[in-house]
């Protein structure tokens, strides 16, 4: 079964192929699903000029962020960029483009791109900023603007468990972003922490079939907390 | 006298109804959670894709793969399901989130709203509010009613960049409850003591002002 | 708890509101996961002009089938109609509407409607007589064809267990179209083989959230085999 | 000779490769699972909902709620996972399919295909042929080159309604190999003791036949 077992050794493997250029496609939300190690790896790796879609640009010095100290982001698509002086410094300085797509339409042009669906329409962003130059159109009286799918060269995704397959389970709300940047990259990526025999996940439980996945890596994870927020007792 | 942050949450709680889903943005809305009436439960909603939020964690609890979408550490009501944010914004998008509650800078009689950028001076990001204003039937802005310098934030036209358009019916700030309606504010409530002069003083929009316009109770 | 509580005790409760014209969403593929107390329960109510959703039409005298008998359809909108000699009669006789619908189109229309996205493009049926009278548009150098999304008066679907707050898990590959069927109907009711307390089903297996789902009935179920193939040993 | 239809079967499955995710159609591309090499493994994809389809059951272990696309009582193997018709057919719309195996009833030398419907005769439905035909980059038809009358299957232009248009470069009839490019059927590969002049005889379409043209060995 060598043909499917996708498990890689080193993060070097994991991301081979990388190039100056890339689009690179990111699950997580804020700080949490993050795919951290192969953000280092990324950083480490010295690529430039790349195009990353993810949800948020992680903070200063951890997650995205970090690929920000040595300017080797050109474009972030993203919905929300607060939280990053970094960010904001390059942003104003004209260093970094930016694209900010509403967080429903990032998710679903992932999904989309995944799915071989081109371009869909949404109401989301009609008579915005965001609906500027894109095509308007009717449907039941009601105005929706045009969006094109993403897909990119590779994903990064964050797992809690996979087989070696590349059936990949989230845990809690580490899901997020992460199972439709799977589907979209023309090389899937999923660092997770604990990898497991085939069979031992549920069929009916997988989130991300192994289809969608050509590399698996056990990592270790921080998981740093943006916003501990507790109650007491 | 002005409606203090817990009191606009209140308020806002009274639009609950039993059964209800509901998003809560960030800030005053996330306090409507702390006010749902006892007889009644509702199922909260948060975008990055946790159906049924719990309250905050204990300390010995906190758990970095549980967050809501404010980013902070909460848990998983009984009854909850979690799922990815392109199933979490189908809902949000196909208008199945019964009630909205968020934040703006501004509204204007067309039920406009801008509620995410300043130009030259805050660009963070839309997040999920361009979706949840175009997704959902039965918003409810929260907002001071003008700003610290007195300039009103309820409008005829909106002067900040849209996060929607035209999808505003009721707007609740530290003044009054409106709805908006054929290209006015229809003035329904006022804050204890706040006279409709200060309400009209403070409005630049249109503004429609009934015979009777009860005062809040608390 | 009583406003999620969505159990009702009859089946005529949990049609309750179904009218003569309406649109009916179905999951089930073939047979497997069809919603078959629900689907006897709109034959008895006697509802005429029918549209349904289905990406089949059961067979003779089971599933869907059965609403053939009293000419309860007006129109099907399914990808595969074979295997049933009544539907071909009432076709052949004009007495039914038939919109052939690609299996894929179909999934992801009702997936569409649920979802807030009133149409998407896909490249399935351009050049065929899926894509006459449809847009054609070009992305990246290949030819799409625009298609609309579904939303139906009635979803009535098939599930395994639900909780009473309709949250709701498929067994195997009953799930086919039912939890799309599931995201896109005004009245969504889900009959089911167990129902369980909130809090019994783990959050991250939960396949339909209850927030889609308005009505939860227990039922019994035939579950009849179309093709029982089987191997020796 | 012409193949039989197990030897069709045992000739697409020649083109499998360790760890291919294949989709075979109903009929002779189904038998292709039986022919797998024993030095590879591949993953079955079932349009219904199933990733790793495995033999049929056992007469006690058949399950009504575990069937494939071709609603034939089956198990899952080992790695398996299940879902919905949407996330199946993002697999299959989306190309991630690395091959595609079915029928067709005409085929023509632009790479059209005609498989689902024969005008006032029959009109089963698609199901998810157009979806199969249209997402994959690797496509295999496997049909007879000529109908029981003589009438090719390999022609011009197809004459009845496409299934996709455009997606077929690989066909393998009774009689032949043959790949479709440049407006043109490519002769790769002969059935044992069948002529050349027999395929030219039953290919109406453009025929381009190599030098030499090997016949298939099993």
């Amino acid at each position: 079964m060598s043909g499917f077992n996708k498990v890689v050794d080193s993060y070097e493997e994991a991301m081979a192929g990388l190039e100056d250029g890339m689009t690179i496609l990111a699950g997580g939300f804020g700080l949490c699903g993050i795919p951290e190690n192969l953000i280092n790896q990324v950083k480490s790796s010295g690529v430039k000029d790349l195009t990353i879609v993810s949800n948020n640009c992680g903070i200063d010095g951890f997650g995205l962020g970090v690929l920000l100290e040595d300017r080797q982001i050109k474009k972030m698509v993203s919905s929300y960029v607060g939280e990053n002086a970094l960010f904001e410094q390059q942003l104003l300085a004209g260093e970094l483009e930016v694209e900010l797509t509403p967080q429903g339409t990032l998710a679903e042009k992932m999904r989309a791109g995944g799915a071989g669906i081109p371009a869909f329409y949404t109401a989301t962003g009609f008579g915005t900023p965001v609906g500027e130059g894109k095509e308007v159109r009717e449907f039941s009286g009601r105005s929706y603007i045009l969006e094109e799918s993403i897909t990119g060269d590779f994903a990064i995704v964050k797992g809690w468990k996979a087989d070696k397959f590349g059936n990949v389970i989230y845990r809690h709300t580490a899901q997020n972003f992460n199972p439709l940047a799977a589907t979209a990259g023309k090389i899937t990526v999923v660092e997770v922490e604990e990898i497991v025999e085939p069979g031992e996940l549920d069929p009916a439980h997988i989130h991300t079939p192994g289809i969608y996945v050509n590399r698996i890596i056990k990592g270790n994870f921080e998981k740093r907390i943006e916003q501990r927020t507790v109650r007491s007792n | 006298m002005a409606l203090s942050r817990e009191q606009i949450a209140i308020r806002v709680a009274r639009e609950l109804q039993d059964g209800f889903y509901v998003n809560l943005g960030i800030g005053i809305p996330t306090l409507v959670a702390n006010y749902v009436p006892d007889n009644i439960e509702v199922m909260l909603q948060s975008e990055n894709g946790l159906l049924g939020m719990g309250p905050f964690p204990t300390d010995d609890a906190v758990d970095a793969d549980m967050i809501n979408a404010g980013k902070q550490t909460v848990t998983a009501a009984t009854g909850a399901s979690i799922f990815s944010s392109a199933e979490s914004f189908a809902m949000i998008r196909g208008g199945h989130v019964d009630l909205t509650v968020l934040g703006a800078f501004e509204v204007d009689v067309l039920g406009n709203i801008a509620s995410w950028m300043i130009p030259n001076k805050l660009i963070k990001g839309m997040g999920g509010a361009m979706d949840l204003v175009a997704g959902a039937d039965n918003i409810i802005v929260t907002m001071t009613h003008a700003s610290k310098h007195g300039d009103s934030k309820l409008l005829n036209k909106c002067s900040l960049p849209l996060t929607g358009a035209g999808c505003i019916k009721k707007v609740l700030t530290d003044l009054a409850f409106l709805e908006i309606a054929n290209g006015a504010f229809i003035l329904k409530e006022r804050a204890p003591g706040v006279s409709i002069e200060e309400i009209m003083d403070k409005t630049e929009g249109k503004l429609i002002v009934p015979d009777f316009v009860p005062e809040i109770e608390f």
